[in-house]
């Protein structure tokens, strides 16, 4: 629903219960949840998801608090769904090292802790930790430009980066993992300018950008929905000598990428949709359940999803899983 | 008597002025010396160059016979000059006692002493006659007169051998003036000099020993005797043998329809009950004491105040706000010039014009040719130094300020014009000057409404008086069947008349 | 001269063109230090002239909304507000329902929106007697939740080719968006400098007691100057949204603290009754051509910051350090003239 | 008696007192409102206790904040710089090396690194002549660089157990953090007011002329404030460290403007030479206790802050009304005791 402004609710949730044992309605589960203010698409979307996934199980109770503005905020906001005493908690910090604190404290009052897509350094923090894989995102976008570069034959590639807002650590992970991932291919980014993970930041960056590198290889935009204004900023520029990937996956930019009219010609996957799977596991954590593929009785601890590339061939596939 | 002070050709030059270009003055232990000029002739800025203020661009300061330059306030005060300053140096939200010792606080460790402060305080207030005013109370609750004592007091708190005073007088009533007085004799008595400021000859007469006059920064004459003929000092301040009188007037038709009627004006705590008309042409004088509520009545009658009761008409028309008043032709010269009329950092013309630039504009936009053009004409017609309208309002002296406002009224076609205390830092010249003004605009058929602390001033200048005391009108007669003791007994004891006026 | 030797007329005008300059003069070291580091990209003729649009571009919309900050400034009130105004205004006229009704719809209500804000504003500053910061304050805070509430957090993208067609169109060779920034400055310039509400504007800031007693509605006046800074922030808006041909909640972020600093460091008060049009665009100008420096020369963010909080400070000591430079030189020159 | 005018008038009832009871009027609503929405909650004492310890200990750091910034605004100046000093004071203190000193080392390096920041901006001020708004603002963006430096943009978790307990442990049964605010807003009111420094700040505030021609220092008094809202923040970032048991560079985000808000709301003219320190940490507990209240009730962050921008407003517009409809009685009376 992030691109587009139609009203109707379509998110990523996971109904099919045939034949999966797991889907019977068990003992009732309350799940605490706590994510930052959204006013990002990818935000918005973990929360939307978090509540549908919720809404498809009977026997789910879902208590969402908002964290407010900052870590500040979020950990006094945990500290009032802690005295509330759920059976477990679903939390996307602000900061997993700021709100490992936050995480230490449920974990001691024993409510398992499912921290969604931002670590806390201390294990004992959690039960679960579902994440994106931010350094495998970087990776993969640089892995497709370098192969789309190399294929073409083009020894000094330009290479722009228009990254999410620098200060953050998700930030360096991607960079770092881009960064390695054209270093294989003996590139380097040439050009690095920061937005904010909003479309006029994004239309800013891009304009700086495309002005210090008159001429351009690919370009990297960490996040689809700035990506709406790096987009426009390219057009406004009329330049279209260089291909663009995204990040995220958002609705119109797979929509963008299969109708191959612009330069975007991939986006990296970092989908909101670990918001519904982190829902499912925290039943099943509530339940004492395991996932019902593996050999093992409990949920495992870990769980990073991969990230995707998504190109003209394969959008169709994905379509449905766009935010 | 022995030469405390002693000054030579001092120079002191603002950008694109020339404030003081050769000062002399020497001043002795135990007298009282008055510096007389016309306003912007430099009394201000040479008493800031002694207190350390300003550094003279050259000559030569001696100080107890020794050479002196003081490079900061403090060092100054350390030196033994204290200074009570034209303008106000009050911090507001400060208390009085704070405000008196603020710079040199008795302390410990940083800890103020505050009793020791209050006690010291409350000392000098009584020294000074005002065993009333409290030390812990704030400097913004306080009257202006007040802030005048509290500034005083701040000079006495100095163990001072010179006490320079800039026009202390000039926010005080009358009888606050003769206390005054007495605080400067006994201060002479134990040999400190003083330096007065004023621009009141019967004050230099009556407190004065020597006289110095400037002129265009200039020293004139130096160390006269107090008792110099006015003519002769006048001659030396303005370059012309001249003296002031308030001549006669036809005075207003009493047939004509009033153009201003006031009834039954009140406002809780301020006054109460005041009724009063004024003819066209008709100059019509409030008497009173500091704070019988004479200022806050003129801003009612101006609607720049909601009266609790009664009604204020202009020509048979309500007058509810400051907007419809001036719309009608009313105009007001303010008390506080600084705070209640000036913009001072716009230029002359800009702040002659400011309640009838929308007269000059076409369709909204400016006319400023025409604008300067009539300030240049008003800044004749009031003889205003220098006559420059392009200059920020900041830069002038206190009374060239005040003919700025005055000026104000004279550019719009103001049909009634309220004055309070008009003269107020206004030297004799220009004094002269404004009289005649307002003489000439009640010939043409304005009317004036006039507050002033100076008794003779409203009595010469008004066809009729009103006395107020403590918000209540008390007397109205014919400036003719009054006199100044009259006037006096009316606002200080007043009881005798009291059921007369009722 | 009868009193006190006038020598020179000490215009203020004279200090604000002083001021200005001390701007060109950072304008031109930063534009030098351009060329210096990038000497490929500043000899391309055709790069130069499109990097001139890309700084006006840049500029455009905070340069509008600087103007309206400025003229609230001069009036002695400060608005917090304009960043979540921009927002508000940008979410609302892009919702499906305003885009239905085309261009014209969409920008009636930016605009509308706009000056209704601050409307409520000046409503509270003016009648209510609330501080300017704190009423502008709250407003903020309402109104990108308002924005965040109306768009439901999603980045609204505009489908209208008219709208979007702002940002990318040239007229007469030079961007719509330069257009209608120079429209803006030149309005404000004449509504400050030649007409009454300039005028007024100056009064009620410097002295409001003062202007009251001439007469003046202050109370109105207050409530006029909120209002159009309101409207430059609804022009903004639709400028933002054509540029980014999207709008939402977070857009505009921290744009109070870009305006008032560009109004600032162009010589206006921050205390009321003085300032400059001229100065504010010269003001945004500055920090528009600092981040391009930044960019065409790559520096990491950080790196940016720091160099960033050095280069405003030296401006404005430069600025100050060539006014009073100037003015001393002037003052010597004038005292030979007349000893 | 020699002069007939007593010029004294009765004392008017203290503003600031009014002003506070104004704000606490405001607190006690805030808590109805809380008791009325969850009764289930506030009918649990222990809830109740430990619920004012959260909101005491919210409000802490920002507290601690506010005091030093109460005094700048006071002085006449204002600190944009404070959330960025914060930052940049906690990222030192927490860097690898200076953690190797221990508890020690990491509050003085915190604390010195504050009070240079202070100086930095105190001496551009007072002696570079740059309008506070400006040098600050560029010090908030030059030091939030320098801290990305210092951290390489990453979270730096603090390993010290004896920082991370501050924002653990109780002394006396309550939490060492309000011991901490309790602490600085003591000290704030006791030099405000009972010390020459206090007093002559309200002096340079007020009436900056004044103060000079009364022979205080002006320049070094304002360096001197400066310095103290950077030891403020000094002692903060160690709080905000302790609370996250980390610090990163974009840590206490926006805290001038809450901390600005507080202080205005608790009283502080904007302008200088007025403000009290017990208003502000009023102004402090407000926001607060709205945050709190929010999060009890959940309210979804749009309509949190929507509503907080009203509560802002009302809360100011309330506090007007009691202190003047209180004046008005006291003045009624006062006529009535001396008609
Ligand atoms: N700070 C300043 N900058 C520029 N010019 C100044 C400044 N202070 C005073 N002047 C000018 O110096 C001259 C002398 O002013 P000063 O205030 O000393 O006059 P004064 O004799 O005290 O007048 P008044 O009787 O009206 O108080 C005037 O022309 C005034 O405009
Ligand atoms: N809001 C206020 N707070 C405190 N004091 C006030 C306030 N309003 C007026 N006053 C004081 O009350 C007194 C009312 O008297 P007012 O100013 O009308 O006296 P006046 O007869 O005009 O005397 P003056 O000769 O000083 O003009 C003034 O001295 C003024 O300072
Ligand atoms: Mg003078
Ligand atoms: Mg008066």
């Amino acid at each position: 629903a992030c691109t587009s402004n139609d009203p109707g609710t379509d998110a990523q949730v996971k109904t099919d219960t045939s034949d999966n044992a797991n889907a019977a309605a068990g003992s009732k589960v309350i799940i605490g949840f706590s994510a930052p203010a959204a006013d990002h698409g990818w935000i918005a979307a973990i929360t939307n998801n978090a509540k549908a996934q919720a809404a498809a199980y009977s026997d789910v109770e879902l208590r969402s608090v908002a964290a407010g503005a900052d870590a500040a905020a979020q950990r006094s906001a945990l500290a009032t769904l802690i005295a509330q005493k759920p059976t477990v908690i679903v939390l996307l910090p602000h900061d997993g090292k700021e709100l490992n604190a936050s995480g230490l404290e449920a974990m001691r009052a024993g409510i398992p802790v499912v921290n969604l897509d931002r670590a806390f350094p201390s294990a004992a923090a959690y039960r679960l930790q579902i994440k994106g894989d931010n350094y495998g995102m970087g990776l993969a976008a640089g892995q497709y430009i370098g192969g789309q570069l190399k294929s073409k034959g083009v020894s000094n590639a330009i290479i722009g980066e228009i990254p999410g807002i620098d200060s953050l650590e998700l930030t360096q992970e991607r960079s770092a993992g881009f960064n390695a991932a054209l270093a294989v291919f003996g590139y380097k980014v040439a050009n690095r300018r920061p937005a904010e993970f909003t479309a006029d930041s994004g239309q800013a960056a891009a304009t700086s950008l495309l002005q210090a590198l008159p001429k351009m290889d690919a370009l990297w935009n960490h996040d689809d929905d700035q990506g709406i204004g790096v987009l426009a900023a390219i057009k406004q520029a009329n330049r279209s000598e260089f291909f663009m990937v995204g990040g995220a996956g958002s609705k119109a930019a797979i929509d963008a990428i299969s109708k191959d009219d612009s330069v975007l010609k991939a986006t990296v996957t970092y989908s909101p949709s670990m918001a519904s799977s982190a829902i499912s596991l925290a039943r099943l954590i509530g339940q004492g359940k395991g996932m019902s593929d593996l050999v093992e009785l409990q949920v495992p601890k870990e769980i990073t999803l991969a990230s995707e590339t998504i190109t003209k061939e394969n959008a169709a596939k994905y379509g449905k899983l766009g935010f | 008597m022995s030469t405390v002070l002693e000054l030579t050709d001092v120079v002191k030059t603002f950008p694109g002025v020339r404030a003081l270009d050769g000062v002399h003055l020497e001043v002795r232990a135990g007298e009282v010396h008055c510096l007389l000029g016309q306003n912007g002739a430099g009394k201000s800025t040479l008493i800031k160059v002694l207190a350390g203020v300003h550094r003279a661009d050259s000559g030569t300061l001696l100080w107890q016979g020794e050479p002196f330059a003081p490079a900061s306030p403090q060092a100054a005060m350390r030196a033994g000059i204290a200074t009570i300053y034209q303008e106000l140096d009050l911090v507001d939200d400060l208390s009085v006692a704070e405000n008196v010792f603020l710079g040199h606080e008795p302390s410990r460790a940083g800890f103020t002493r505050r009793r020791t402060a209050a006690a010291a305080t409350r000392t000098i207030m009584a020294s000074l006659g005002h065993p009333e005013i409290p030390p812990g109370r704030l400097i913004k609750d306080l009257p202006a007169a007040g802030k005048q004592i509290v500034s005083m007091a701040r000079a006495l708190s100095h163990d001072a051998r010179l006490i320079v005073m800039d026009e202390p007088s000039a926010v005080l009533a009358h009888d606050e003036v003769g206390n005054l007085f007495r605080i400067i004799r006994e201060l002479t008595g134990n040999g400190i000099a003083v330096v007065y400021i004023s621009h009141r000859l019967a004050e230099i007469r009556e407190i004065g020993d020597r006289v110095t006059v400037l002129k265009d920064g200039r020293t004139t004459a130096a160390g006269l005797p107090a008792d110099t003929p006015t003519r002769e000092l006048v001659g030396k301040m303005t370059g012309r043998p001249f003296e002031y009188d308030f001549p006669p007037r036809a005075g207003a038709d009493p047939d004509t329809e009033p153009l201003l009627v006031v009834d039954g004006l009140s406002r809780a705590g301020e006054f109460a009950g005041v009724s009063l008309t004024v003819r066209p042409g008709e100059i019509v004088g409030i008497a009173g004491l500091v704070g019988s509520g004479r200022s806050e009545l003129l801003e009612t009658i101006y609607g720049g105040r909601r009266a609790d009761t009664g009604t204020v008409t202009l020509d048979g028309r309500r007058i509810t706000s400051v907007g419809t008043a001036v719309a009608r032709g009313m105009g007001m010269a303010p008390e506080e010039r600084k705070s209640q009329a000036l913009l001072l950092d716009e230029p002359v013309f800009k702040n002659m014009t400011l309640a009838s630039f929308t007269g000059f504009a076409t369709v909204g936009f400016t006319g400023a040719r025409d604008e300067r053009a009539a300030a240049r004409r008003t800044a004749e017609q009031l003889d205003l130094r220098p006559r420059d309208v392009e200059r920020p309002v900041r830069t002038l002296s206190g009374g060239n300020q005040q003919k700025v406002v005055v000026g104000r009224w004279l550019l719009g076609h103001t049909r009634l014009l309220l004055l309070d205390e008009p003269t107020r830092g206004v030297d004799v010249g220009a004094r002269a000057e404004l009289y005649r003004v307002i003489h000439d605009l009640a010939a043409g058929g304005v009317g004036v409404l006039l507050v002033s602390s100076e008794v003779p001033e409203v009595l010469g200048l008004s066809d009729r008086v009103l006395v107020m005391r403590e918000g209540r009108v008390i007397r109205e007669a014919p400036a003719g069947e009054l006199d100044e003791d009259a006037v006096l007994d009316l606002v200080m004891a007043g009881s005798l008349m009291e059921g007369e006026a009722a | 001269m009868t009193a006190g030797t006038a020598l020179a007329k000490p215009h203020r005008f004279d200090e604000n063109v002083l001021r200005n300059l001390g701007l060109v003069g950072v304008l031109v070291i930063l534009v030098i230090v351009g060329i210096v580091t990038k000497p490929e990209l500043y000899s391309d003729p055709a790069w130069v002239k499109n990097n001139i649009f890309v700084i006006l571009q840049q500029a455009s919309a905070i340069g509008v909304v600087t103007v309206g900050m400025t003229f609230v400034i001069i009036g002695g009130g400060i608005d917090l507000s304009v960043g979540a105004i921009i927002a508000l205004a940008g979410v609302w006229s892009t919702t499906l329902a305003t885009q239905s009704y085309g261009a014209v719809g969409m920008i009636f209500t930016a605009l509308v929106v706009g000056i209704a804000v601050g409307l409520v504003n000046g409503v509270l500053i003016a009648y209510g007697k609330l501080v300017p910061f704190i009423a502008t304050l709250a407003m903020l805070v309402a109104a990108r939740g308002l924005a965040a509430q109306i768009s439901g957090k999603q980045t609204q993208v505009s489908a209208n080719d008219t709208i979007n067609s702002i940002a990318s169109t040239k007229v007469l060779g030079i961007p719509t968006l330069v257009w209608i920034l120079a429209a803006v400055v030149v309005a404000g310039w004449v509504l400050l400098n030649r007409t009454t509400f300039g005028r007024r504007t100056v009064a009620v800031g410097g002295n409001p007691e003062a202007a009251r007693l001439a007469g003046i509605n202050v109370k109105r006046h207050t409530l006029l100057l909120y209002m159009l800074s309101g409207l430059c922030c609804g022009i903004a808006a639709i400028m933002l949204t054509s540029q980014a041909t999207s709008a939402q909640a977070a857009m505009a972020n921290l744009y109070e603290l870009d305006a008032i600093a560009a109004a600032i460091i162009g010589g206006t008060l921050l205390s009321g009754g003085r300032g400059t049009i001229v100065g504010a665009l010269f003001g945004v100008l500055v920090f528009s051509t600092i981040t391009n420096l930044f960019a065409i020369n790559n520096l990491a963010s950080e790196v940016q910051n720091m160099v960033k909080g050095g280069i405003i400070v030296a401006a404005v000591l430069l600025q100050q350090f060539r006014y009073r430079s100037l003015t001393n030189l002037l003052r010597r020159r004038n005292d030979r003239d007349n000893p």
